[in-house]
């Protein structure tokens, strides 16, 4: 029996260890606020995300995917976002395509440095997603219900 | 078409006797008229069987790479589409390309069962090609319609009759005229929606999938030792279809696995038994890859280098996909 | 589940049970001792029948039981670690809950065929587990059978299943022979060294011997060279296989050799009944 | 033998359908499928068969069996509900019928599937007989009458009649909340009737399988398990599960968890000899390639199911293998492959 209780958009975000994972962690050194409803998955290189992760993260109940990596030129492993970028922008114009809202999925190059920007980015991205509703369209029903 | 098979044949059992090749790979008749199987011949004595006419539609490449697990090559038959997916495999190092023959053959363009039934063709007995339209004795009467009403969708999208490779070629003056069709019509179609209306159509076509792993297992680009989807370990369920996530997430990754080695052969809505459009899917990815990374065939040249193994480091960013207007709520 | 639907009674639907014993055999075998919640066993069986073992999002299999029916404080698997449910079960403390259901498959004819004979059991490393339920019972009933010898192998001291019991209990029991082997000499082994089929042979029993065998497939098939050799009929061994289990009732189509279920008609088959069978196991 | 004019279908659906789950075939997405009744639906009787069978509806593709919850070392188990509810299949092709019952000889011996059986005693069906027989068509092979339906109604649609004929105690209580619909079948109609059904019975006869005979199936077990024709037969096989999941009479199932975060569902599903992990266990498989898997599904229909169940194929004839195999791979080539000469077309 679901539980009745305001709806909170639900954000994961994979962070690549070397910059985007450190931004966070500067962010939170920092003092600076970003959601608590966005849960943080540290995988070694934005390249590591396969598309079975965001896929995987909408099932089981995510309202928004957002995958963060070093800046274009300055990934650890020299070219691992590049990569990454090509796939993803593959896999968000193929959600597009399904229907899926394009608002739920997101990248951004954040560095070790910019904490300020991975708590700006967070703020805004859960604002948006909180703008476009609970995720519907793919998410499992079977996964729905009590949420925690 | 006739002609054609005598001296597929021929070549076939020349090539037998002369020990150039182990064996061929080809169709075998059936007992319909339309449902010849891929086979392997191995002497003169079996090569009556051999056939080819308008339901030779399966493309053989992908048998290749068991074949090769026997000594001496293998001659294989093929339509020019099926020389991109030969090329693809060979790319990849799934086939030894010193342990096959490939001979090109022409096509006019394969035919679907499905459509003739739609046209309240049924209960067919036998069939005849001539001049241009398929004739068909049923048990309701003779009925006739225009091969070019017949054509499957692969081939209304013909990338036309020229192999991409091959040791010899015979009977290639046989060719399907290039009709002009726009292979991204029904693709641009979709984009042209609202998501909400995508998001339904999608709804509608995937539902109906029965999980039989058809389109996979036809796919001469899916040719991976254990697939993702056959791993109890990986948390997909791939045979049940337990709900509409599960159906989405199989097609969606079964699309995105052959991006860009996907060399658009329709076999996967070939082979479909509820007739669901796939090919949709990877023509979606098929015209993203050439908008955004240059025009590219996969299978067209052995050697190029697959777009999603590859990089530029101006390539636009995934934002592209709301900035060019891609559908946000509704 | 709400409203008033009546939930289905089924026997794919598992009980609960509780795990209250764990023994380490060898190192990659353990014992698990397995309670109903209120205490006793879960279901009665017989000597060489199976259950089906669970874990919530781990998976289900089917395992021996290896406790004999005359036991009916608790039931005994001696479980193998070898894909992803065993690795878990390994890793289990006592209080843990199972899912389990059962019994299935036949059993070996302790109160038909195998009255009053003479037995002899051979088994090699884990296929120990099927035969320790018909040797207790045996044991319990003694005066019900013949002469008992016990052939067991394993690759080396440390793979003997059961050793404790095998040494304190069956050895010392009266009118029962345990011959041990093992693959390879090792410091520390007094015992015979050598594979089982062999020492079968050089131990040279009767052939009016009824015998159980119980093993890796390629010790099964040997045994029943060594044995055949000896004089033994067919139809005077029986031995018991394994196949990829889902429902355990002959239902859901995977463990059939030929027509016939190794869940439902097996696992127990006397070999004179394989020879019917295609040899696809 | 009562009757209703055709254009009087829908009325009958929504009378059916207005009071339980009615599941007809109904085109939708360019397919045919048995798609449950709601205002807009419409029969589509053309067509001679779904894509997927009628089984869905007592032994459904995916279906709970139970659900875990887990707490520290404990565990509850909560059984899933028993399917209850009333409904009713419309159309389903006396093919399809005839495989319900194969079915139940899988699940209705002892011990008894009791999910399949609830759903077995709900469900009422009524059966279409076949107006035009395609050349997919063998189920004379199997004995099946293709104009003279099995079923709890048996009906018949003749020109622009449908005639109706209870046959059963379900299919009489169908009825009787019907009979405000229907009027009396008379003479002339009877003999329509009859007329209609030798029409059918000489279109069977001139099919192009009519002749195909699964008894010609020559040779023991063991002669054919064994026979070398499996490795040129299975040649051509992708391995998908195109055959399994289209045919009326395959039931092997898988038993899988799924973990929803917040309890564990164990959930049945339908599985396929033809896939590579059908039989695999931890220690190896004993089916390891393609055509171990192709001979046990074609020696489960013709030979093993036979033999466990006084001589009964595994097998109507319906045709979804051979329309809908990508390669054109059926039973009725392995038949042919395997039948001993005399009876070979």
């Amino acid at each position: 029996m679901p539980i009745e209780r305001e709806w909170e958009p639900l954000i994961v975000a994979f962070c690549c260890n070397w910059c985007s994972y450190a931004g966070a962690d500067l962010a939170g050194t920092s003092r600076l606020n970003y959601p608590a409803n966005v849960k943080i998955i540290r995988v070694p290189c934005s390249c590591r995300v396969n598309p079975l992760f965001i896929l995987r993260a909408f099932q089981r109940g995510a309202d928004g995917v957002i995958m963060a990596g070093c800046h274009p030129g300055d990934c650890h492993y020299t070219s691992g976002n590049y990569y990454a970028r090509r796939r993803m922008t593959l896999l968000f114009s193929m959600l597009d395509y399904m229907g899926i809202e394009s608002g739920r999925t997101r990248v951004e190059w954040i560095s070790a440095a910019e904490g300020g920007k991975f708590a700006a980015v967070m703020n805004e991205f859960a604002g948006a997603i909180h703008e476009l509703g609970e995720n519907r369209r793919l998410g499992d029903i079977r996964c729905k219900n009590y949420q925690k | 078409m006739q002609k054609l098979s005598e001296m597929m044949r021929a070549r076939a059992a020349e090539l037998l006797a002369q020990g150039a090749v182990g064996r061929v790979l080809g169709w075998r008749s059936g007992g319909l008229g339309y449902d010849p199987s891929p086979a392997f011949f191995h002497s003169a004595e079996q090569l009556p069987e051999l056939v080819y006419n308008g339901f030779c539609a399966a493309n053989l490449s992908k048998y290749l790479i068991k074949a090769g697990e026997n000594d001496g090559r293998t001659l294989v038959f093929l339509k020019p589409c099926d020389t991109y997916g030969l090329n693809q495999l060979l790319s990849e190092h799934r086939i030894d390309r010193d342990k096959t023959y490939l001979l090109g053959v022409g096509c006019g363009g394969m035919l679907d069962m499905e459509k003739a039934r739609g046209k309240g063709i049924k209960g067919v007995g036998s069939l005849e090609e001539a001049g241009g339209a398929v004739v068909f004795q049923t048990l309701y009467g003779e009925k006739s319609c225009p091969r070019s009403d017949l054509l499957l969708e692969k081939c209304i999208a013909c990338k036309g009759g020229e192999h991409m490779a091959y040791d010899e070629l015979l009977g290639a003056e046989e060719t399907a005229a290039n009709t002009g069709f726009d292979r991204f019509a029904g693709v641009n179609e979709l984009e042209d929606m609202p998501a909400g209306e995508r998001f339904d159509f999608w709804r509608g076509q995937l539902s109906k999938c029965i999980r039989c792993n058809a389109c996979r297992n036809v796919c001469p680009a899916c040719s991976c030792n254990q697939c993702v989807f056959d791993n109890a370990r990986s948390g997909v369920s791939a045979k049940a279809n337990a709900d509409s996530f599960e159906e989405n997430l199989f097609h969606i990754i079964r699309a995105y696995h052959v991006a860009g080695r996907c060399t658009d052969c329709g076999e996967c809505s070939r082979v479909c038994p509820q007739g669901i459009p796939l090919h949709l899917l990877n023509r979606k990815l098929i015209k993203d890859i050439n908008a955004f990374y240059g025009p590219y065939q996969a299978g067209a040249d052995p050697d190029s280098l697959p777009p999603l193994t590859d990089y530029t480091k101006e390539d636009v960013e995934p934002g592209v996909v709301t900035t060019r207007g891609g559908a946000t709520g509704c | 589940m709400c409203g008033n639907q009546k939930h289905a009674v089924d026997l794919l639907i598992p009980t609960l049970g509780v795990v209250t014993g764990i023994r380490t055999d060898t190192a990659d075998v353990k014992t698990f001792r397995v309670n109903g919640v209120d205490g006793g066993v879960c279901f009665a069986h017989m000597p060489g029948q199976c259950a089906m073992l669970s874990i919530p999002g781990v998976g289900e299999a089917m395992f021996s039981i290896t406790s004999s029916p005359t036991n009916t404080g608790y039931m005994e698997f001696s479980i193998k670690k070898c894909g992803s449910l065993t690795d878990w079960l390994h890793q289990m403390e006592v209080g843990q809950q199972i899912a389990i259901r059962g019994p299935y498959g036949n059993a070996f004819p302790v109160e038909t065929a195998l009255r009053g004979k003479d037995l002899l059991f051979i088994a090699g490393g884990i296929g120990l587990a099927p035969l320790r339920s018909v040797i207790n019972y045996v044991r319990h009933y003694r005066g019900h059978y013949g002469a008992v010898d016990i052939v067991y192998g394993a690759r080396s001291k440390g793979d003997l299943v059961d050793y404790e019991e095998i040494k304190n209990e069956w050895s010392t029991s009266e009118g029962i022979q345990v011959h041990l082997t093992i693959d390879r000499p090792q410091v520390g082994w007094n015992g015979h060294v050598g594979f089982v089929p062999d020492y079968v042979k050089a131990l040279g029993f009767g052939p009016h011997r009824t015998a159980l065998v119980c093993g890796p497939p390629v010790m099964i098939k040997f045994v029943l060279a060594s044995l055949l050799e000896m004089g033994f009929a067919k139809t005077q061994v029986y031995t018991t296989l394994e196949l990829r289990m889902k429902c355990g009732i002959g239902k859901c189509g995977r463990c059939n050799i030929g027509s016939k279920y190794v869940c439902k008609d097996g696992p127990v088959f006397r070999c004179d009944e394989l020879d019917h069978l295609p040899d696809e196991y | 033998m009562l009757k209703l004019s055709v254009s009087r279908i829908p009325e009958l659906l929504a009378a059916i359908g207005g009071a339980r789950a009615l599941f007809l075939p109904a085109r939708s997405g360019g397919q045919v499928n048995f798609t449950r009744w709601d205002t807009g639906v419409e029969y589509c009787g053309e067509a001679l068969n779904t894509v997927k069978s009628a089984k869905d509806f007592f032994f459904p593709q995916s279906e709970n069996l139970l659900t875990f919850q887990t707490q520290g070392k404990s565990i509850s188990i909560t059984p899933g509900g028993v399917p209850e509810e009333p409904f009713v299949i419309f159309g389903a092709r006396p093919c399809d019928v005839r495989a319900m019952d194969i079915l139940d000889m899988v699940f209705l011996s002892d011990p008894q599937d009791s999910f399949y059986k609830a759903r077995r005693e709900s469900g009422v069906v009524v059966a279409m007989a076949c107006n035009a027989p395609e050349e997919t068509c063998f189920c004379g092979s199997f004995g099946i009458d293709a104009a003279d339906p099995p079923g709890d109604v048996a009906a018949w649609i003749v020109g622009d009649t449908l005639y109706w004929d209870a046959k059963t105690e379900k299919g009489e209580a169908l009825t009787g909340e019907l009979s405000a619909l229907f009027s009396q079948a008379d003479g002339g109609d009877l003999a329509a009737l009859k007329t209609h059904k030798e029409e059918i019975a000489s279109i069977l006869e001139r099919l192009p399988l009519s002749d195909l005979r699964p008894q010609s199936v020559g040779g023991s077990l063991l002669e054919l398990f064994s026979s070398e024709k499996w490795g040129e037969l299975s040649q051509a096989c992708l391995g998908c599960g195109a055959c399994t999941f289209v045919c009326p009479t395959c039931q092997c199932y898988d038993i899988q968890d799924f973990n929803t975060g917040h309890g564990v569902q164990r959930f049945r599903c339908w599985d396929s000899c033809m896939y590579s992990d059908f039989t695999m266990m931890a220690h190896g498989n004993p089916r390891t390639s393609r055509l171990e898997r192709f001979r046990q599904r074609f020696m489960h229909k013709l030979v093993y199911f036979p033999e466990n169940n006084g001589g009964q194929y595994s097998c109507v004839g319906c045709g979804r293998c051979v329309s809908k195999c990508p390669v054109s791979l059926n039973i009725t080539k392995v038949i042919k492959a395997f039948g001993v000469k005399e009876n070979v077309r």
